[in-house]
Parts: C-alpha cells; structure tokens; sequence
C-alpha cells in the first residue's frame, strides 16, 4: 500500500513534467486559492485557446482518445496524472472542459466520419468551442421530461423553445442539443438530437445572475432556429439514447468541490476572538474542525482509491460518485459556520473588511445552487441508491403514458 | 391557560400583514437589493405612519403605550415579508435601549423622533468580524467624548441616532458602557458596506472626538446591552419565525407547482419530509418565542433565558427553511430573479445580528447553571 | 399571554385538588424520575383497579364522555387539568390507557345499546381491561396490509392469524380486532372488525423481548379463535372504517416522550471530567445542552399552545403532531452523548457503576424503538406533510387491486 | 498509485471471512448474548488457529511476522460478524503495548503466548465513568507494586495478562506509567460488570498490591498509551468498517424483502436516502481507514492524525449505520430475537472502546495546530 507511481506511470509523469516545465509557467504557491483572474473572460478564451492548441500540438489534451482523433491512446490513470501536473502551472482553464468531455465523445459516437474529420480536431486544438443545451425551465432533474420542439420542414428541421443552465453558450461556436420531436408517444421516445452552430439566426442568449452574483451560464432561446437534417445525431425518436451518452460522460466529469475547506477554517479560529477567548480553543470549533478535516480527507482518499482502480487498469467503482453529496452540504456549512464565528462582523462581504477576502461568504452563497446545479443533493442519493446499492426506482408515472398527456405544471 | 395573543394583538398583526402584503411584495424588497439605497423609503414611511414605531413607547414620549406583545406581531409580519426597513435597529435596538437605560433628558430628546419615525436609530456594537466583548472593544469614552470605528453599524448611513458600545477604563465586564451619540454632529464619517443582505443598509462609522451622553451608569455597559440584546432577541424571533413561515410557504407552493417525471414533486419523500422537518423548526420556534413574548411582556426574572431559547431556537429554524427552500426549487432557487434569496440572506443576516447561535447557546447554559435545575 | 385558569378552570382545578388530597398519597417530589415500581405486575394491576374504580366513582376516570357512560361531560381542557394535578400524586398508572382511550370509545360507536351496558362501565372502573389488537408482522406501518383472516362458519366467525405489538394482552379481558374477511377485494375494502374475550379458546399469548429487555409487548396467535357474529362492529367488509375511530383516538394519546432529558444531563455534566477538565465547561457539551433543552421548551410550549386552544373550546391544531419526531432522536441522541461524555465507562450498563442507574444507557437502548413503535419517524413525517401542510400522498399502487394479488414479501 | 491492500492480503481478509461466516453467524454471537459467557470460545480457538492471532507478532515470538495491513483486513472481518471475542484487547491492546513499549524480557514472557491464543491479554485504563487521564488516575505503582481498581476492563474476566494505566507519583501527563499484571496471582479480583454489549465481556478489577512490570519507562506511560491507542484506533476503525458494511447490507436486504402499501420499502425515498448515507460514510470510512492503515504499516509520522480520522470517520459511519438499521426494519428491529441489535451494541461498545469521538477530534485538532497546515 503506497501512493507511488508504478514504473510506466513514473515515465510517463516524468514527460508530462519536463513538457511541462519547457511550456508553462508553475503556479504561485502562495496564490494558491486566490485564484480568480482579473482579465476579462474574452481575454482568457484568447489565453485559453493558445494554451489548448499547444496542448493538443504534444497530445495532452485528449490522451485517453484515439490517436486518429488527435489524442494519445493512452490510459486514463495517464490523464489523471497530466492533470495532477498540469495543476502545479499556472494555465487557463474552464474553456473546453464541456466540450471535449462530453459534446464532441457524443460526437464521436454518433455522428458521421466526415463530420468528424471536420470538427473533432478543431475543437481539439481549441479553435472551436462547444456547449450542451440539454436542461429547460421545465425539465431539470428530469432532463427527459424537455419540451423544446423540433419539427420536420424539408431537409431541415425548425427548432422552436428554450434552454436553460448552458454554459459558455455565449462564446460557444457549436453546440448539441435535444428536442421533443413528437409529444405523443412516450417521454423518451419522442426525442430527437442534433448539434447545431449557435451562430445560428434565431438563437438568442441571455446570462443567468445567480443569487452570488456569478453569472457563468445562460438562456438560449430557440426562434424557429433551422437545422439541416444532416446535423441530426442518431435516428429521428432516438435522442434519449444519445443523450445518455453524453450524460455517462457528464457523470465522470462530475468532480469534488473547491472552495475554502479546514485550513483556511483552521485559520479563521486562530486569528478570531469569540467572547470567551480564541475560537481555536473552543471545543466546539475544534469539533467542527475535525469532522471537516476528515470528510475532506475521506474525499481525497476515496479519489486515491479510485486513482488506484484505473492505475490498475479497472474500471473504478462507484465509491466516486459521493464527492458531490458529501462536498455541496459541506462547503455550505463550512461557510456558514466561519461566518459564525466571526459574529456579527460575519455579515461583511466587503473584500477588504472580511477575512480572507470575504471567501467564506462567498462560498456560502454560491454553495446554494453547487447543492443543485449537476444533480441536486436529492438525484445524487437517488443514483447511488439505485445505481450502487440496487433499490428500486421510484414509482414512474410517466413511463408509458403520451408525453402530451403527463401531467406537469403548465397544464394544470 | 390563555398561552396566545389577545384578540387586539391579532388585530394588529392582521392590520401589519395586510399593509406589508400590499405595499412590500418580492419586487419591493428586490428594489432595494437592486439599488444603494439602505432601505425602502415609502414602505419605512408606512409603518411609521401606521403608528407601529411607536407602538410600545410610552404616550409620555410619542407613542401608542402598548407593549411588547404587539411589538412581537408586528415583528413577525416583518420577518414574512423581509421587509427592507431599519425597524430592529431603530426600535428593538435603539428606543428600547433609550427606555430601558435612558435619563429622562435622553428619554425625552430621543424617544419622540424614534417613535414618530422622524428620526432612525442603531446600537453599535461591532467592531469588525468577531465577537464584540469588553475585552475587544478599542472605541473608547472619556470626558464626553468618543472616538472610534465601529463596523458593521446596522442602517449605519441612515441613522440620525446610535447607542454604542464603548470603552470606559474599567475591567472585565466593567470596562465597558452605553452611550448615546448625534450621529449628525461633525467627526462622524461613515461609509456603507456590502453585505450578505443588501436589503438591509449596513455602514461602517467612525467617531473622531465626538460628543456623546452616558446611557446609564458607568461600567455597566455590558450588562445593559446583554439586557437590551435580550428584547431584541424575542423580537427578532419573532421576524425569524416570520420569515421561516413564509420560506416555508413558498417552498411548499412550489412543490405543489412543479412536476418532475410526471409527478408533483412535493409527492416525493425526499420534500415531503424536508417540509415536515420545516414545519416542526417553525412551531417549536413558535412556542419558544411565544414564551420570550410573555416573559418580555412582564418583564419576567427568566427574560435571559427565554430570550435564548427564543433566538436559537428561531434561528434554527430560519437557517434550515430558507436554505432548504432554495434546494426545493432546484435550479431557479439560486437564481438572481427568483425569490428564495431574499429568506436565504435575511436569515444569515438576523443568525448574526445579535451574535451567532454558538454565543447564545453559551448563554443560555449559563442560566442553567445559575437557575437550580439540576 | 399567561398560563393562569379561567375562573371554570380554575374552580374545577380545586375540585380535583380537594378530592386528590383526600385520596391519594402525594408523589414524593426527590424520587421523580426514579419510576419503575418494585411490585410485580400482578400486583400493580390490583392496585391499578381498584384506584381506577375510586376515581371512576368521583367521576374523574372519564371526564369528557357523557354522564350515561359514567362520565362527567366535561370538556377536553379539564381532563389535561384533572391529569396535571393527578400527576403530583403517586397512584398506578398504564393499565387502561388503551382501553379507555381507543376500545371503549370504539366500542360507544359502534357497539349496540345493550353491549355498551354491559361493558363500558366494568371497563371504566377497571374491573375489566381492553387490549387492541391490529398490528401483524407483515403489516406495521401499513396496518390494513393485515392478514389475519376470519371465516363465517354459522352466527359465528373463525380468526386465524396473528397480531403482534399488543400492550398488556396478557393481563387483558377483552380485545378489539380487525381482521381480513375477503381477500379478494382492494384491501381496505375486505377488512371486517370484532371485539372478543381474550380468554376465548385458540388465543394463545406470548410475551416480546426488546433490545431494551423490556416486554410489555406480545405476540398473540389466533388458532380456529370463535367469535360469535354479535361482536362484529360495523358490516362485514366495514373493519377500515371502524378501525380509523380506534385509530383517530390513538393519534391524540400519542404524547411527547419522558425519560432523562436536558436536566440530567446538565447533572452528569457537572459532575464528570473530560480529559480537559469537567464537561460542563466543554463548548461541546454546553451546545448539545442547550439545543435539547430549546427542544424540549419547544415542546413544552407547543403543549400549551395546544392547552390554550382546548381551553377556548377549540380542537387543537396539528402543531401537537410533532411531540414524537423531535422526542425520539432527541432520547436516543441525548442518551448517546451522555454515554460519550462518560468515556470507556459509558458503556456500563450496571446500575450501581453507571450514573444515575444507567438511566442514559437504558434510554439509548429503548429509544431505538421509541422512534419505531405508534408510528415511525418516517410515517409521523408523511402524516405532517400530508395532514397538515397538505402535500400529496406517495403513489400507492396498492389501492384498486385485489389484495392477494398485491406484491408483498410472502408472495415474492 | 497503489492505495489498496494486497492480493495476499485479500486472500487472508477471504480465509477470515470464510471461517467467520461458516463459525461466527448471528446464531453463534447470540449464544455469547444469551449466556453469561465472556467470550465464544469455539470461535475464538479457530482463530487462534488459523493463525490471526499471531498475524503481527515476530516470528521470534511466535506469530507469523506479518504486519499491520495484515491485521487490518482481519479485523474488518471481525467487525463484519460482530464476533464475540477477545481478538481487540489480546491483540490491538494488550501484544501491540509489549510489542511498542515492552523489554526483550516482557516480550519473551508475554508475545508468544499471546501469539497462540493460550492466553488472553488486555488493557486497563478507565476507572469509572469518566475519561481517564493521568489526573484521574488512581491506581497507583510504586517498588513493584500497584494497588487500584480499573472498571470497566475489556475481557477482563477471562484475560491472564493486564497493561494497566497507573500513576507512578509523576506530575501533569508525567503522572503515570504503564505497567504489566499477571492477572492470574492473588491479590488480583475480578467481576464480570454488565455493559451495554454482552456479546464482549467487561469486567471490574481491583488489584491489591500485586506484583506488576514497569512496560517502558516511567512517566512516559500517557506517551506510550496514546501511541497503542493510536494503532488500535485504525484496526478498530477497520472493525467499524466491517460493522457499518454488515449493517447497511442487512438494511438494505431487509428492505428489498419487506413490502409496505403494495411495494417494497426500498423503493421509498425515506429508506433509498437513508441507505445512500449509510453508503456515503461506509465510504469515506473506508478510505480513511484505509490510510491510516498505510501509515500503521509504515510507522509513518503523522500516526496521531491518520489514527483519530479513521477512528472518528468510522464511529459515525458504524454509528448511523447501525442505529438506522434498526430504524430501516421497524417494529422487529428492536426485537431481541432481530439481528439488528448486535450491531447498534457494538457500534457504541466500540465508539467508546477507547474514548469518545470528541476526545479523538480534540488530538485530531491539536494534531493540526502542531503541523503547520494553516
């Protein structure tokens, strides 16, 4: 039992450092959290694509895909360890990770190897950027339950509704998305999937504000956008089966939480008084402290274990689907809590006047909708009860009945 | 057993909610968020003509010389509606600071402008993000004269008035009094701040040799304020459970509302049981505050007790109902536009007003073991 | 706001002073909580009857019941009066709780005339004790899931079967039961009710050990038990309707939970050493303290909320619900930290070692099924979202098919 | 990346499985249960048998030289079965103390024997209902002898050699020593005490000026306990592991099995969730116990805070787990003649084994002060 590498693993870190150590520039240590840029997002896309096309020139932005694809064929215990390296630089990030996780695999599975030959490689190398128009106002945790339509004219199909929760969309060239091609059979089978350009006429998008102020996802609406039939991903009625290809992708994708964590907690309760002296001498606290410290130990171990998994060429076990439930409470208690300690005084979102620039505020807020966006906290327990301990599904009203006929709450 | 409010008080909590359910929607409180103003002006303006500011100050001083019960159903009725207004500050803080520890002078040049509204009023504790005690209060009094900064003073911008907490030159607890301070006078600066809750104005203020009276005796400071805090604290309660009640309510609304896989969602478990944890937060939060309403009302020994109990366990239930009602809503809960922020902030925001849970929870043992009952 | 009688309350509550003070021996105030009697059940019982049979005679064994029954017609609020007061006496208790409070007002409903005179009264002056008998193994939470089946044979019927969870069966002389006529039906609807002597051929009885070693419960067996058709209450087919006029009056008996609370612990406390010194300095300890003993006030004043309403003549809200979903985990959890602040000690369960005669240890034993036993945590939290804040019923698939074709364990 | 037990390790953790399953059922722990037994004998012969009790001791005393990894997999079975026997205080305890801490004399003398099983060792430290400290501890050793009463002892009853916490007249955490007894000379008394989980037995012990061994240096013996307690902290933890994976899995089959308004109760949000958390911190459990099994095995420096994190992630997963489980069947959960009991006892007999969770994450935060982490 150690953490080492095995010797291919060792090699291949090796290259990864010394490729790196030749293109990159190491992160500040000591900015390690600070982490927010202050260049605008059109200046870091710009940054992001130079960085992704020199990337993908060495291989490294897709290692686990063919190499007829541009990627490495290599494992995914190697992606894991360029990304380990790849965290010590100071890179852009946060461009593509949509894109070439989730869109353009569903691409590659589904659509035509001349479509392919044209935009796999673009997106690759970063030249163009993709998202994914799956949730609507109406369809969240049911994603399926979408109403977005499609209707056949020509050779064409006009795509008429909304999106919700995309990301990017509003720098995006491509995206992919999933309509409602007949309401009248049931959910799942009156789907149909295309992608599409999003500079497309009659595509308008709009940012979401979130109550913490980011605004990093849109609107789009859909104004009888046309899409040429030969855009369309699988058989007309089969977008469901696509989708979950896309969607298996998204669960991997679907990491631990960020965030101000124990050490800057441990921090705060150093440097705070409470009323009967030092918060880190408050019982309490220490507690507190301590269930932090090992659920976020207990994270970092379950990843080792799945680390361990692929390394040995396994595919990891479900143990990975937790780090959301446990992280998305966590980072709003956590929050919460530091805020508490500070009394009163934890109120202030001044950057200036808050310790550590107002982080655990923030995090507080924005931990609202992490609980939420991705899955909610409910869905997450609702897949690991069923994916990893096999309880059964809910009752489904809404498995054989016309979608037009479920009930839902626009034609109460 | 007559463990309720009389039917006069209804009256008045009806005549409170009707008037802010007309003239303090969502949009209103948003109006605030969206803007620098540190409150709303018109629905401010309402309450004071209303009457409800000066409700428990005595006739002698302006007001209506009704007591605390009718200030806890108003308080209540402004804890649904998240109202944007410097009513706890003005009121629950600053007049009742005044008539619990002020002369007859002070009584007299404050309680009238408190009560018709004229004026607004704020206690000043805070000197940043930690506890406020003795120990670490740096704004000092001396000779009439105070200086300091003070951060964050609640409807600090707007305040003509501010009860503070100052360092006399004492020890322990006896090193700390109340004064009372014109924040209109020259040497006061003040700055707003951003906050968790921009519904509520919050600034921070400065004193550079400031003129200031004495609110009760010296060195006696702490144990008024913990008085005064006490009253805030089943007054605040009572907006807490307010506010729990109306998160509740708008989360419950949308789980009748919204449909996932063909089903309402508040059909599944997983709500179903989120809103029963909610309902019994609110109702033990209830009983809790109705008990420090009583106690409050006959200025009963136990005031210290009952006031925490009230408050944690009324923040308790705030906590949980604003933030779960978020998470019922599901992605447009944490959006900007949709309404579940305004109970998520203004639930932090009055966890933390008069100290965090921790500190009454402190307190509250305090008592316990001071009181026999083991 | 104040917690003074009316003038009624308060000349009724002198009433009972007076007749309590001439009758009974006043509870000794040092020995509160100590509880559990020396004397064998046998014996209580005796005790217990002929208690029953004084306090009947002044009228005070059922107060709010009509005077043609032996009561006094009065109203909800003096029975909470008359039971406050009873309190301060030290007289026998848990006998005739369940036949007074759910068989005998079953029985005023549905019974002829002539049953009622013959037994209500020899109930209500304890010279005969009434069991309920409607929980089996396969149907807890879903009582009308219930098996034990009856068969007409003549004018009478024939029980087989087998109920479980019945308090005090074993002293008992009379019984309620429900039980399935047709299975044919959906299964509210085959459901026929009776009340029996519980002496009658082919009962047969036995005792059920819990975790906590206590045994108040049993099972009891019908084997080919007779039951002439006189005894049925309500039609043939009618068992769910009589069965919610017990189950009505069993929601209200339902009370908040006794046992060690926050005054104990505040004792244990101050009395014992944690490695840093003694526990009621620890912050820790002071938060848990202070949240049980809100919760606990919480409570208490939601009683009297309740107490408030029935004083003025109203039927309280369903705020008296929540009694049992804060009691239980506050018992178990309570009872687990005070074994906690004992160390490797708090695992004694020896009365003479373990502080205040293991009182902690013995409520975390028993609170496991104090969660479970007259509703779950899970069913009281379905009953307060459905009942109360009126959100809808989970899908239930068990309610227009044919019972014995219903999916259930036995059938898998 | 290797952070998983080896394939030998496995096929060990398989043979012990495979005997505990087919001589440690249900059935077998509740004969201990039911009896006044202080352990199950036939069982614990087997696995001194196969070997497990000498896993970790030197072969020059004995055992089979394997290590800490390989006891760890072992226990995680033990805990699975809920096994009555004296494996934790023999081995964890009473082998690894010597081990540590004992001369080449005390090892000679007390390793192969314990390595065999012929006896049984443990470790006495708690002297009552309280934490024990080097302030609260009595008993006392001075010129070879020691004079106390320790209460409640693990296997105390049955075992044949003690490590008992003494004070040896120190001060402050010098105060006390640790010391090894032949439980087996006279002036030794022994009561079986009635614990909360019969399934292992306790007993109260009083030594009367008995003849005892000095195990490391004096004044070092809170140093070196804390050290032994750290060690049996992880392979308790793994006993947790396998108690908290038992658990869920018995909830989980139960609710496959029983049916409730027309469906099985595992299709109910209410159980799915409760069973998804069950899950969730078996899993963290397991991978914080799973490191600090690493660092046992290495002797790496941070033992301290590895050990508290398995400990205290594994007591609330095994704790939750084992409550909930009873919970998840209802009325027959709280049965004596259920299983479920078996686990909601030994959760909480371990949970205190070697002190409460609040007293290991107070070193796991003191641990965190001394790194420099922050």
């Amino acid at each position: 039992m150690d953490f080492n590498d095995t010797p291919e693993e060792a090699k291949f870190r090796s290259e990864v450092r010394e490729w790196l150590a030749a293109n990159a520039r190491p992160r500040d240590p000591n900015n390690a959290k600070a982490g927010v840029s202050t260049k605008s997002e059109a200046e870091r896309l710009v940054r992001a694509k130079e960085w992704q096309a020199k990337k993908a020139d060495a291989g490294y932005a897709a290692i686990t895909w063919p190499t007829e694809y541009g990627g490495l064929g290599g494992t995914s215990i190697q992606s894991v360890i360029y990304s380990q390296e790849e965290a010590n630089y100071d890179v852009p990030r946060g461009f593509f990770e949509i894109g070439l996780g989730m869109c353009i695999p569903t691409m590659m599975k589904w659509a035509t190897p001349e479509q392919n030959e044209r935009y796999v490689k673009p997106a690759l190398f970063g030249e163009e950027v993709w998202c994914q128009l799956f949730s609507e106002p109406a369809a969240g945790s049911d994603v399926a339950g979408l109403r977005t339509k499609c209707e056949r004219d020509g050779d064409d199909w006009i795509i008429n509704g909304q999106k919700v929760w995309t990301s990017g969309a509003h720098f995006c060239d491509y995206g992919i998305i999933v309509t409602r091609s007949d309401p009248t059979v049931p959910k799942h089978k009156g789907l149909t999937f295309f992608f599409l350009d999003m500079k497309t006429p009659g595509i308008e998008i709009r940012p979401i504000k979130q109550i913490s102020g980011g605004a990093g996802f849109n609107e789009v609406f859909f104004n009888d956008v046309r899409v040429p039939d030969s855009q369309r991903l699988g058989d007309v009625g089969e977008g469901w089966k696509v989708s979950l290809t896309t969607l298996m992708n998204e669960r991997l994708a679907i990491g631990g939480g960020s965030g101000v964590d124990y050490e800057e907690l441990l921090k705060l309760a150093r440097e705070t008084e409470l009323e009967e002296g030092p918060a880190i001498k408050d019982a309490n606290v220490r507690e507190k402290l301590a269930d932090w410290y090992v659920q976020s130990q207990g994270l970092k171990y379950t990843k080792f274990r799945t680390l361990t998994a692929l390394s040995k060429g396994q595919v990891p076990g479900a143990e990975s689907s937790i780090g959301k439930i446990v992280s998305g409470p966590k980072m709003q208690d956590l929050g919460s809590f530091a805020m508490d300690i500070q009394g009163q005084g934890g109120i202030l979102q001044d950057t200036d006047e808050s310790p550590m620039g107002a982080a655990f505020q923030n995090q507080w807020l924005g931990a609202a909708g992490y609980r939420i966006a991705g899955g909610t906290d409910e869905i997450l327990r609702n897949i690991v009860s069923e994916q990893v301990l096999g309880l059964p599904q809910d009752i489904r009203v809404d498995k054989n009945v016309p979608f037009n006929e479920l009930a839902s709450s626009a034609k109460k | 057993m007559n463990f309720d409010f009389s039917d006069d008080q209804k009256m008045l909590k009806d005549q409170a909610r009707k008037f802010l359910e007309d003239k303090c929607s969502y949009g209103d409180v948003r109006t605030v968020l969206e803007s620098d103003a540190s409150h709303h002006d018109d629905i401010w303006q309402g309450l004071c003509d209303l009457g409800f500011t000066g409700a428990a100050i005595p006739e002698e001083y302006g007001g209506l010389g009704l007591g605390a019960l009718e200030l806890c159903v108003i308080a209540e009725e402004l804890g649904r509606s998240a109202a944007p207004v410097p009513f706890s500050s003005s009121i629950y803080m600053a007049a009742e600071a005044i008539k619990i520890g002020g002369s007859e002078s002070l009584k007299q040049a404050w309680l009238p402008k408190l009560a018709s509204g004229e004026i607004i009023g704020t206690l000043a504790a805070a000197e940043g993000p930690a506890a406020p005690t003795p120990r670490n209060t740096k704004t000092s009094f001396a000779n009439g004269k105070l200086t300091g900064r003070k951060l964050p003073v609640p409807d600090g911008e707007t305040a003509s008035v501010a009860i503070v907490l100052a360092n006399t030159g004492g020890t322990g607890e006896q090193a700390v009094s109340l004064v009372v301070v014109d924040l209109t006078q020259d040497g006061v600066t003040r700055s707003s701040v951003e906050t968790i809750d921009p519904t509520r104005g919050h600034a921070e203020i400065s004193f550079d040799n400031v003129d200031a009276s004495l609110l009760g005796v010296t060195g006696e400071g702490w144990a008024l304020m913990k008085r005064v805090e006490a009253g805030a604290a089943v007054l605040v309660a009572f907006e807490q459970v307010g506010g729990t009640e109306a998160a509740l309510h708008m989360a419950k609304d949308y789980s009748l509302d919204r449909y996932a896989f063909g089903r309402q969602i508040g059909s599944y478990q997983a709500i179903k049981h989120k809103l029963a944890d909610m309902y019994v937060k609110l109702e033990l939060a209830r009983s809790n505050a109705y008990y420090g309403a009583m106690v409050l009302a006959q200025e009963g020994a136990d005031l210290e007790l009952a006031a925490a109990s009230a408050r944690i366990s009324a923040t308790e239930a705030y906590r949980f109902a604003a933030q779960e009602c978020i998470q019922v809503h599901g992605g447009i809960g944490f959006t900007w536009e949709a309404n579940p922020q305004f109970h998520y902030r203004r639930s932090k925001l009055l966890a933390l007003s008069l100290g965090s849970a921790s500190r009454w929870k402190n307190r509250l043992v305090s008592e316990l073991e001071k009181s026999n009952v083991a």
